[in-house]
């Protein structure tokens, strides 16, 4: 079971990464990432089976920190839309050389 | 009797340090008058910068020269020594002292600088200020690198030479001034980073019993060996940063450069002292660290290869160069090139000679550049076609570029044969064909010189600009004249200063011969 | 060394240190004087010698620089027009100069006097200070005086004494004055260092000082760049000589450990005979003799060497500079008797220089550049002489050349000066005063000139009684006598037996003498003889030089005619008992007698009846040189060189000097220029180390630096990707790890 | 003293000074949201920041100097843990007393800003504590979710948006991958305690362990993407330009500094004898860092930018004492960080006052002959390069910081001089940009169309005197800074293993 929760771990992670790399939209690339972080969620629940309590106290601090995370993102990916009226992130590319 | 008088005021004891303090206290000195005379015109400026600067200079000049006298030179302790922690948690001490070599170069460089405030007299009119405190440092940089008896302090001080100088020919220097200040700096940090490697090398496995770097000059001599081909890479690292500085070719191309673009006290001090600090460090350090290293056959007969390149090339090289500067530019590389083969030759007159053509060198090459600088001052032009003639219109000038020149080839009587005979005798005895190969400058250097001399001060008088020039002035003669006197004096009884660096230079053979023997055993005494 | 116990000690010779001293007080008083001179009086000053323009030749002039001196005249509010005047300390220099050259002179007899008396072979040195001492090298700065030395002191002070007195006259109204007496004060300096010194390290001091002055002399009227150009060669091809006397002394130091003459003298055993090591450096040395000397291949610098004052050829051009070859081959005779290839190769040297320059002598238009073959040409002569082992017959040459030579170029001078006088007066600036086709019938305007000149000619051709006779007979008596016995003859040079090639030497050294009469000849014919080519205008200016130049030339003219009287061969004092037998060659026998044995070996000595056959030979060879030049040439079908047509064929081939100078300029000087310029310099310097390496790499960062700000694109996309490229690469490292 | 960790109380007690920061900060917020926006305002919340950094700062002090320890837990308390706190709290300070003054001549007036440096101070100081994974987490993130923020709050600039955007996508896309990497290790060694991982490896033979490797590589991605090692750098100098210019300082220096607090803690405590898989990932990472980031500095016309990738080069550097893997390392990190963040700070002090009043872009073309109207800013800005350049004397203390990470370097059992030498040589390279705005100030003249900056504010003045007078001070007398350095440095896993639970497959 416990190999089967960490492929199962690792694939979203790897999905969520695929989803990174492709995606232009800054909300779906942050959507990406919160799934990897989920995907490792998974990983630290299947593993608190096999070695306590550890484990699951981490998903805790993950899913707190992730909302914070989505709160400050969202605010700046707002305060670039009211800037750049999109939030494609091809068009955000003023900082560059 | 001196040597008494000087001990009774304790001269040994504080005399390094003093040196070392004094420029700095000048400068800072200048920063104090340049924020007090703000509101003075430029000519009120650089009137009291320069008189405080040769105050300094000069008190400098006059406090070093109780060394020739208080120095003990056959001992084969350092001199004037002194120790103080300065980063103990590192092994890094202030540690200074002197020997015979050392000394002498250090006269040369105090009695050089005041000379060096003396022909920038008129020609520095932007930020005088700035212009000799960068001078004063420049100068602790200089002679702290020839007291040093710490590697680390050592390095500190050859660094310290650098940003002045970098400023100096930056800030005052010609048109390319800036392609020329930067690259410079890179030459020589480049070399120098690498010798830095070496040095936390060194001292890291010299560590003292209780697993502490040492940098302790003396104590790593006694103590330090290296595993396998260490020696060579820890030379090898050496080696670049002081061929950099000496220049060797095929290192030498930011000198060129440098040079002409530096304002005349610029170049001065660049040819007089800081290309002396490559060959200095060679003697100090390379050779003495590194006996194995030297003594490899592959080793030396590179370097000497490379030297020898250096003095033919840098003689042919200058044979063809438009611009006068540019042209002792490379003459210093040929002469440098001699040094660099006296050292490596490994006999006592070679050596000797070596240090001999430090002196001469930085007396000659100084002197030209001065001379250089006071037609550049008239004429705004330092191409040599853009002269011809005027002999007859400063003759003066005219009788001590020739007795100049002279001496920079070479000619008996003047200190230049001495340095280059010695030299080529004693390596003769060892590398035979290098010698031979060397001696044909003496051709060369007499074909740019006098080829020069001719386009400078005889043929015709023909450009009107020419016409209208004013022979040198009291001021200008002054200055010149302790150049003159060095070039007859160094040239017809030098014994004074063979006596004292003979037995530092003696030691320094004989640790190479001694730690190699048993390792390579080719070099013959 | 032992000079306490030296019976020369307790006598004046302990002064011998005056000798060089006092022409350098001399020295030292003119150029401070002119020095002064040029400081107080501004930049138009004396030396602000404008003859440029004056003459479009470069040749000289003793009046050069009227025009600068105009200009400083008239600056300093005392000069009108057209007035030549003299230079403001002119009456003190006209003392110091040549009453230095007095005082020498003086002391030379007197130490010659003391050498006598004491009879002792033991040269005696004079240790001054310790000059470098280092390690097991010690040079000190010694003089050492024995009778080799004692003669080349003589005569350099006596000829030297003599010429300065004439320059008095013939530099009188030069604005260079003070300069030039400094100049040539500086020179008498150098050169009795040169013969006095003790050691090679010593000499060579003198060697390159001489150098020098000659240097500074040739170039005296700068403003010409012929003239500089001129100094800077023999300057420079001096110093391919001095390579090579550089290179001796090493080989010296490193296989005797000594450069002391006496050290050298007991030890030069120690290196085995006809050795590669010996051979070397006598070989070395040779060359250092061939710059300075004018031999063969570094001849050219000396007629071009004829820019300078006339006096100036006299003493340093023909009298004692360029002799100082042959003196430092008699000084280290030890060495070369050990060294027979190397003594062949001298001789060979010698007697193809003394024909070679011979050749060129014959077609040359100029009266100075004739005598300056002539003396490259006698400089041959005596290194035969010391190349054969004949050393005091070399020196012996060398000493009747100086004499006769001396006068041929101040009469010459005197010639000069009366021309350009003549020019001067007529406002003739044009015409060439050393041009032989325009003078011609001077016979009558300078009577002594041309009778003074004419015992000169003779002595060169080698008439007897003349002083030149004794010495060249002695020089081609010896390479006969060689060539049937000797060291040399069992040598072998290249290949070829030394037999073979002394008698190529003799040949040679007749032909020379052959021709020698013919230019010389030719060169009185053209000069004195004839219809006067002058100018109708100049030719009453034209008259004999004042006496204070024909006095040094009556004194000379006596020398010439009696120098014989120093080295008479047996064969004559059999004859007559005109004087003591070989006295120059006694006196000599403590220097160079053990080498002059050693080379001699154990030949048989030609017979005297043999002997007198070949002097008979030679005497023959002269008259009959002297007979075809009268015969041949016609002064009167001469025209002025402004008429005169170009030569053809071989005449100009001559006339050109073989063409030697635009060889060497297309062999030698113009690719070491184009190297130097083209591949080490733009190529390696520019191109090689700083634009690829140095601003290459600097340029190869900043590339490489734009290349990196490229990719950094602004996007967030490719920050992803790189990020996660980046974490691919580390985790396959850490893969491999497990 | 010794605290038990194991009791609340004394954990709390050990937490003391971090906690003083985080109440402080915590009542400055609400003060901060209580006025409306001013320059006025913003001033007196920049100076109540500062006293609570003060209070701060003599709490560390107090609990340095009294020596205490602790047993075995989730926190350190250790001189390395004061000594960054030091750190970290002086570049915060540093940062506000910038920012007072430059943030209304940028338009920014939310007082908030200062508040935020506070908590990503409080983020920083955890950081330094933390003896266990999920800390580090918590540390991280609390750290840089407050970055994120400052990095954008310069709301009427797009750049500043845009630099935030990208900071913190790819920043929380870095910590995607930290966290599996700690998921992973936690699999691997079945704890997330630092110390007990180290121990782990040792007692069950992990070192070949895959799943364990893996976990680190993830973790290397997550800490090379903080401090902003190559190829994981690419949003450093955007964001470091977007930014208002205290900000990056405090993120040049400061965040920096706090990442590398942390790697040295996890590596030097957990993997040192893991070097068999790490030493060449990290010796590549740190060469291609100070390669990449020289030469990319070099086509710079930016002077922000410029130090931006000079700040990505120092990275490399102190990568090169990662690599070492030693106690020495740490302490030369210590020394560097003191020196690295005057020399940065001083610098930013001089960018934020040339710069013109609204842009934070900086050409280095602004600086042309600067000499000969501001000789003593220029000579200031000149100092502290020359300590980024790591020269002796005049840039002081920068030039034994490397002397330091060298040291290091070549004493570590694993051979670094290759290393070394390429950090010289790229030093090398990086004289090709630092001493090219030396000479633009000194040697170039002065263009007649140039804009003079104003006087320096007092606050921005003081900061700058006090970094340049440190950088030459320390750079004279480097000693006691470098003892300070070497007795709080981390000490190599010395804990003895816990009781252990089975392995995972």
């Amino acid at each position: 079971m416990l190999a089967e929760s960490l492929t199962l771990s690792a694939a979203l992670f790897t999905i969520g990464v695929v989803g990174v790399l492709t995606r232009r939209n800054a909300i779906i690339v942050f959507m990406c990432v919160e799934l990897m972080l989920n995907a490792v969620n998974l990983s630290f629940v299947a593993l608190s089976r096999l070695y306590g309590a550890t484990g699951q106290v981490f998903v805790i601090f993950v899913m707190t920190v992730a909302a914070a995370e989505a709160a400050v993102g969202l605010a700046i990916i707002i305060a670039i839309f009211r800037h750049k009226k999109s939030v494609n992130l091809q068009d955000i590319n003023l900082l560059r050389g | 009797m001196m040597k008494e008088m000087l001990a009774s005021i304790g001269y040994n004891y504080w005399i390094l340090t003093v040196l070392l303090a004094l420029p700095i206290v000048g400068a800072v000195a200048l920063a104090f008058q340049a924020s007090a005379s703000a509101s003075q015109d430029a000519l009120a400026r650089m009137g009291s910068a320069r008189k405080l600067a040769l105050l300094f200079f000069a008190a400098e000049c006059l406090i070093s020269l109780g060394l020739w006298w208080s120095v003990d030179y056959g001992s084969p302790d350092w001199q004037a020594a002194a120790a103080v922690p300065w980063i103990p948690s590192w092994g890094i001490y202030y540690r200074i002292g002197v020997d015979g070599i050392a000394v002498v170069l250090m006269l040369m460089t105090t009695c050089i600088m005041p000379l060096t405030v003396l022909g920038s007299w008129t020609s520095i009119r932007e930020k005088p200020h700035a212009f000799y405190a960068l001078l004063l440092v420049l100068t602790t940089g200089m002679l702290g690198v020839f007291m040093s008896l710490d590697l680390v302090l050592f390095y500190v001080f050859w660094e310290l030479m650098l940003i002045p100088m970098y400023l100096i020919i930056g800030i005052w220097g010609g048109q390319r001034r800036l392609y020329a200040s930067l690259k410079f700096f890179l030459f020589t940090m480049l070399g120098s980073l690498l010798m830095l490697v070496a040095i936390l090398y060194i001292g890291l496995k010299t560590a003292d019993p209780l697993g502490r770097p040492v940098f302790n000059y003396d104590f790593i001599l006694q103590s330090a060996s290296y595993p396998g081909s260490a020696a060579l890479w820890l030379f090898g690292a050496f080696f670049v940063a002081f061929a950099v500085k000496v220049p060797m070719w095929p290192f030498h191309t930011w000198l060129p450069d440098a040079h002409v673009e530096a304002p005349t006290a610029g170049s001065v001090v660049l040819a007089s002292v800081m290309l002396k600090m490559g060959t200095f460090g060679f003697v100090r350090f390379a050779l003495p660290l590194f006996p194995d290293a030297v003594a490899n056959p592959m080793v030396r007969s590179t370097v000497i290869t490379l030297a020898v390149i250096g003095i033919v090339y840098g003689a042919l090289v200058s044979m063809v160069q438009p611009d006068f500067k540019k042209l002792v530019a490379y003459s210093s590389v040929s002469h440098l090139g001699f040094v660099m083969l006296g050292i490596f030759a490994l006999t006592t007159q070679s050596m000797q000679g070596a240090l001999l053509i430090n002196i001469n060198h930085a007396v000659s090459t100084g002197a030209l550049f001065l001379l250089i600088g006071m037609i550049y001052e008239r004429r705004h032009t330092r191409l040599l076609a853009d002269f011809g003639g005027i002999a007859k219109v400063m003759p003066i000038f005219a009788v001590m570029l020739t007795i100049v020149a002279l001496s920079s080839i070479g000619v008996p009587g003047t200190n230049g044969f001495v340095g280059e005979f010695l030299v080529l005798i004693g390596a003769f005895r060892t590398e035979p064909i290098a010698a031979t190969i060397a001696t044909t400058v003496v051709i060369f250097a007499a074909v740019y010189l006098l080829w020069a001399l001719q386009r400078i001060i005889y043929n015709p008088l023909a450009k009107p600009e020419n016409a209208a020039l004013k022979d040198l002035n009291a001021r200008e003669i002054g200055l010149l004249l302790p150049f003159i006197i060095a070039i007859f004096w160094l040239g017809l009884y030098p014994a004074p200063i063979l006596n004292r660096t003979h037995s530092a230079a003696t030691r320094i053979i004989e640790r190479v011969h001694g730690l190699s023997e048993s390792s390579s055993g080719s070099v013959r005494p | 060394m032992l000079q306490n116990a030296h019976p020369l000690a307790e006598t004046v010779a302990r002064f011998v240190w005056w000798l060089p001293t006092v022409p350098l007080l001399g020295f030292l008083i003119n150029g401070a004087l002119s020095m002064f001179a040029a400081a107080k009086l501004g930049p138009a000053d004396p030396s602000a010698a404008d003859h440029h323009g004056h003459s479009g030749e470069a040749h000289d002039q003793p009046h050069a620089a009227e025009h600068g001196a105009e200009h400083g005249a008239a600056d300093a509010g005392h000069g009108d027009h057209g007035h030549v005047v003299r230079h403001k300390y002119a009456p003190i220099v006209s003392i110091v100069g040549p009453g230095v050259m007095v005082l020498a002179f003086g002391l030379a007899l007197a130490t010659f006097m003391a050498m006598r008396s004491a009879e002792s072979p033991a040269p005696y040195i004079n240790t001054l200070f310790s000059w470098l001492p280092v390690g097991d090298l010690k040079v000190d700065a010694a003089l050492q005086l024995d009778a080799l030395s004692m003669v080349m002191v003589l005569v350099i002070t006596g000829i030297g004494m003599l010429i300065h007195l004439f320059s008095v006259g013939y530099m009188q109204d030069d604005p260079g004055y003070p300069r030039y007496f400094a100049y040539l004060n500086l020179f008498v300096f150098f050169m009795l260092l040169l013969v006095l010194g003790a050691n090679y390290v010593v000499t060579f001091v003198g060697w390159e000082g001489v150098g020098l002055c000659s240097y500074l002399l040739i170039g005296f009227w700068f403003s010409d760049k012929a003239n500089a150009d001129a100094g800077k060669k023999a300057f420079v091809v001096n110093r391919i000589g001095d390579f090579g006397f550089m290179v001796a002394m090493f080989l010296l130091f490193s296989h005797l450990g000594t450069l002391d003459y006496a050290a050298i003298a007991e030890s030069a055993d120690k290196l085995p005979a006809g050795g590669i090591v010996v051979t070397a450096i006598c070989l070395f040395l040779f060359l250092g003799c061939a710059g300075k000397s004018a031999q063969i291949p570094l001849f050219v610098w000396l007629p071009d060497a004829m820019a300078g004052p006339t006096p100036v050829s006299a003493l340093i051009h023909a009298a004692t500079m360029v002799t100082a070859g042959v003196f430092l081959v008699a000084r280290s005779s030890m060495l070369f008797s050990l060294a027979p290839v190397a003594s062949l190769t001298v001789a060979l040297t010698g007697a193809v220089t003394a024909l070679f320059a011979a050749t060129i002598g014959l077609k040359q238009w100029d009266i100075k550049k004739v005598l300056a073959y002539s003396t490259v040409s006698q400089l041959g002569y005596m290194f035969v002489g010391v190349g054969v082992g004949a050393y005091s017959a070399g020196v012996f040459h060398l000493i009747t050349h100086a004499f006769f030579k001396a006068l041929l170029f101040l009469g010459s001078g005197s010639v000069i000066f009366s021309m350009h006088r003549a020019y001067h007066a007529t406002h003739n600036h044009g015409d060439d005063a050393q041009d032989m086709r325009n003078m011609g019938g001077l016979k009558q305007y300078m009577p002594i000139t041309w009778g003074l000149m004419w015992i000169a000619t003779l002595a060169i051709a080698g008439v007897p009684p003349f002083s030149g006779f004794f010495s060249k007979d002695e020089i081609l008596g010896a390479a006969f006598a060689r060539a049937h016995g000797s060291t040399l003859a069992d040598a072998s040079l290249l290949g070829i037996p030394g037999n073979i090639v002394l008698y190529t030497v003799w040949i040679f050294g007749l032909a020379a003498a052959l021709l020698t009469a013919i230019y010389m000849t030719r060169m009185m014919l053209y000069t004195f003889h004839g219809p006067n080519r002058t100018g109708d205008a100049a030719r009453p200016h034209l008259a004999e030089a004042p006496w204070i130049m024909t006095g040094p030339l009556l004194v000379l003219g006596v020398l010439s005619l009696a120098g014989g009287w120093l080295n008479l061969p047996e064969v004559v004092t059999d004859l007559m008992p005109l004087g003591p037998t070989a006295k120059l060659e006694h006196w000599l026998e403590p220097v160079v007698g053990e080498a002059t044995k050693r080379v001699a070996g154990a030949g048989t000595p030609v017979a005297a009846s043999t002997e007198e056959l070949l002097i008979g030979f030679a005497v023959a060879i002269a008259i009959a040189g002297i007979t075809i030049a009268v015969m041949r040439l016609k002064p009167s079908a001469l025209v002025p060189k402004s008429a005169a047509s170009p030569s053809t064929g071989l005449q100009s081939v001559l006339e050109n000097k073989w063409y030697v100078d635009e060889a060497y300029d297309a062999a030698i000087v113009r690719p070491t220029y184009t190297f130097s310029r083209s591949v080490l310099w733009t190529g390696v310097d520019i191109g090689l180390i700083d634009t690829i390496l140095v601003n290459g790499s600097a340029a190869a960062a900043r590339f490489l630096g734009w290349i990196g700000s490229q990719l950094q694109s602004g996007r967030v996309g490719t920050y992803a990707w790189l990020l996660v490229l980046g974490a691919v690469l580390l985790l396959r490292a850490f893969a491999r790890a497990s | 003293m010794t605290y038990n960790l194991a009791i609340p109380a004394q954990l709390m007690a050990a937490l003391g000074p971090d906690l003083v920061l985080m109440v402080g900060a915590m009542g400055l917020m609400l003060y901060a949201a209580w006025r409306p926006e001013s320059a006025e305002h913003q001033r007196r919340v920049g100076f109540a920041s500062i006293t609570v950094i003060l209070t701060t700062a003599a709490a560390v002090i107090w609990y340095a100097s009294s020596g205490a320890t602790a047993s075995p837990g989730v926190i350190a308390v250790d001189g390395f843990r004061w000594a960054c706190d030091l750190i970290f709290l002086a570049g915060a300070a540093a940062t506000i007393l910038l920012g007072i003054e430059s943030n209304p001549r940028d338009r920014v007036l939310s007082a908030e800003s200062h508040v935020l440096i506070l908590f990503a101070t409080a983020g920083m100081m955890i950081l330094a504590a933390s003896r266990d994974l999920m800390i580090v987490f918590l540390g991280v993130e609390m750290m840089s979710i407050a970055v994120y923020v400052l990095a954008g709050i310069n709301r009427s600039s797009v750049r500043s948006a845009e630099g935030a955007l990208k900071y913190f996508l790819l920043g929380a896309f870095s910590t995607a991958f930290l966290l599996y990497g700690i998921a992973l290790i936690y699999g691997a060694t079945g704890t997330t305690s630092i110390p007990d991982i180290g121990a782990r490896i040792v007692t069950y033979s992990l070192v070949h362990h895959s799943m364990l490797l893996i976990g680190v590589g993830l973790l290397l991605v997550g800490f090379a993407f903080k401090v902003a090692a190559v190829p994981f750098h690419m949003w450093a100098p955007d964001v470091y330009e977007g930014a208002p210019t205290p900000i990056t300082a405090y993120m040049a220096a400061v965040v920096k500094a706090a990442a590398f607090a942390m790697f040295f803690r996890v590596w030097l405590e957990s993997f040192n004898l893991l070097d068999g898989a790490w030493l060449a990932p990290i010796w590549w990472v740190a060469a291609a860092t100070m390669v990449v980031g020289n030469v990319v500095a070099l086509s710079q016309r930016n002077v922000k930018r410029m130090l931006a990738y000079s700040s990505i080069v120092h990275g490399g550097y102190l990568l090169v004492a990662v690599a070492s893997g030693t106690s020495l390392g740490s302490a030369a990190f210590l020394f560097y960080a003191v020196a690295y963040t005057l020399a940065t700070f001083g610098a930013f002090a001089v960018v934020s006052s040339v710069s013109k009043p609204g842009t934070y872009a900086t050409a280095i073309s602004d600086y042309d002959g600067l000499w000969t109207t501001r000789p003593w800013l220029a000579i200031g800005f000149s100092v502290c390069l020359l300590a980024l350049l790591g020269f002796p004397i005049f840039g002081g203390a920068g030039f034994f910081a490397k002397w330091y990470v060298l040291q290091a370097a070549i004493t570590s059992p694993r051979d670094l001089v290759p290393l070394s030498v390429v950090l010289v040589l790229t030093s090398v390279v990086s004289a090709g940009y630092y001493l090219h705005l030396v000479r633009v100030m000194f040697m170039r003249a002065r263009p007649d169309d140039a804009v003079e900056p104003a006087a320096l504010a007092p606050l921005t003045r003081a900061v700058l005197v006090s970094c340049v007078g440190l950088i030459l001070l320390l750079g004279v007398f480097p000693n006691r800074l470098a003892m300070w350095a070497r007795s709080n440095a981390l000490v190599t896993s010395t804990h003895p293993p816990t009781a252990a639970p089975p392995i995972a497959p």
